[in-house]
């Protein structure tokens, strides 16, 4: 798993990519725990464009980062979860609780169009 | 493939061995022509089985998890097994988004049952587990994500 | 990594099954840091020893094909094993393009000895043959093209 | 493995893709013998610009066919050869004994202009 986090605006966006399990799930929720408490941005975005795969565990992780930032009174988007993960994030039902976008060339795009046009 | 080909894996309960676990089931799912959304989804019920094993059977103690992976024409079993405390309550353990660990979903057996065409569950606590889940070619994709809504 | 990982494969000897052992050891290869150069080697190494157990060891005939992989701080050690037909000169074995198949080219030694630091050869005829080869992090690449040209 | 066999003017170009181990060389053998009998190719290009992985047994495949080809009194040349398998062949001593040729985007070419104007 690799994570890169970036700072855009009131907004932080975390690229995430590799496989997102119980070896790496614990390294992602530190990472962004930690960028979350640092910059205090207004809403969180998860690319999740290199996410080769995502179990429960994994899962685990992204709905522990939706909660926090809830409570800190933002909003979590998740972003161009690839089709072979889309399964496990359906059936755990997050398309119906967090906003997923897709972009038209994820492997273009720093921090994502269509989701900052909604912010702005 | 006329007989049956049976791959034993033997993983020290260490988080990096997930993977493992992953690659050898893929490649011998890819073996039997599951299509590549059905090798996701048998992916993903090893990796809840396996994660448990490590997790709950052994909570983070040195064990081995043992992975026996049998291809037959048109089906492939899954057997993951450890010698760790053991399940009390089967069915409540199988119920969706029941954990006895805060800090998870409870959605292993959710996806092991989705994502598989059978899911048997031995435990005796304070001896270990064993999961054993077949799946059936061309006859997962698509099921899974209609019921979508475990959380 | 503190301590070692020791993984166990048991396959059946059966071509499609080697690619899965070359699966495990790039794996765990990968984990250990070897770059990506010295995780090829150590593909054919492995590929080597697991080949001439199915090929040499069982020719053709059904038996298990054992393979230990552990992962130490920088160092990998890799077990192949199997109870087939065992060499009877184990020194004209290793020897460069010498076969007992005419089909063959000789040259499984030559990769396994070149792509990795050590190798050790134990058989005795009619019970087995166990290979056991170590490579160390950062010690491979390159050393092996220089010394080209077996054929 | 995947093979793809194609007549270009007198030659033979066969496309592999793949892992060339003991589970594929003795298809890659059947069929490439195959081709070799029905067209009588003048000479063999083996693109290898999607091989994943070679060992002995791949090798043992490959200079098989050199053989034959030699005996046939064409010649036979390697292209595209991807750096991960090129210590094998160094090892194994093959880029003495055939020629190799590597074009500027392997993925394009359909039989390749470096090596055809060879021939010409
Ligand atoms: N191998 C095992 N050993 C011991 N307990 C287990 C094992 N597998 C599952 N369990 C129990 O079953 C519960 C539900 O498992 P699961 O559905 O995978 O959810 P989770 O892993 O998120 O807790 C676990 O919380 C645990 O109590
Ligand atoms: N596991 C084994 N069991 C029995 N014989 C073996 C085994 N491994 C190697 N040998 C013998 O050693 C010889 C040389 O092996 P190798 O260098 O790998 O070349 P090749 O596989 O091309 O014959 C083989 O031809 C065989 O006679």
């Amino acid at each position: 798993m690799k994570l890169d986090l970036e700072v855009q605006g009131p907004n932080l966006v975390a690229h995430v990519s590799g496989d997102l399990d119980v070896m790496t799930a614990e390294a992602f929720r530190r990472q962004v725990d930690l960028a979350l408490s640092r910059y205090r941005p207004r809403h969180l975005y998860v690319d999740m464009a290199g996410v080769t795969f995502v179990d429960s565990s994994g899962l685990g992780a992204i709905l522990g980062r939706y909660k926090r930032v809830r409570q800190m009174g933002g909003r979590m988007v998740l972003k161009n979860p690839p089709a072979a993960i889309q399964p496990v994030l359906e059936l755990a039902g997050l398309f119906r609780l967090m906003e997923v976008v897709q972009e038209m060339d994820p492997a273009r795009s720093g921090g994502g169009s269509t989701a900052r046009r909604r912010e702005e | 493939m006329v007989d049956e080909n049976r791959v034993v894996l033997e993983l020290p309960s260490r988080p990096e061995n997930v993977s493992i676990a992953r690659l050898v089931v893929a490649q011998m799912a890819a073996q039997l022509q599951f299509t590549v959304a059905e090798v996701e989804e048998v992916k993903v019920a090893v990796s809840e089985a396996v994660t448990n094993a490590i997790v709950h059977g052994y909570r983070g103690r040195a064990g081995i998890v043992r992975v026996e992976v049998c291809a037959r024409p048109g089906e492939l079993e899954i057997a993951v097994s450890d010698q760790g405390v053991g399940i009390e309550d089967i069915d409540l353990a199988r119920q969706p988004a029941w954990s006895t660990d805060p800090e998870r979903m409870g959605l292993g057996f959710v996806f092991m049952e989705n994502f598989m065409d059978s899911v048997e569950v031995e435990s005796r606590p304070g001896h270990g587990t064993r999961v054993v889940m077949r799946k059936r070619v061309g006859s997962g994709y698509g099921s899974a994500a209609a019921s979508g809504g475990a959380v």
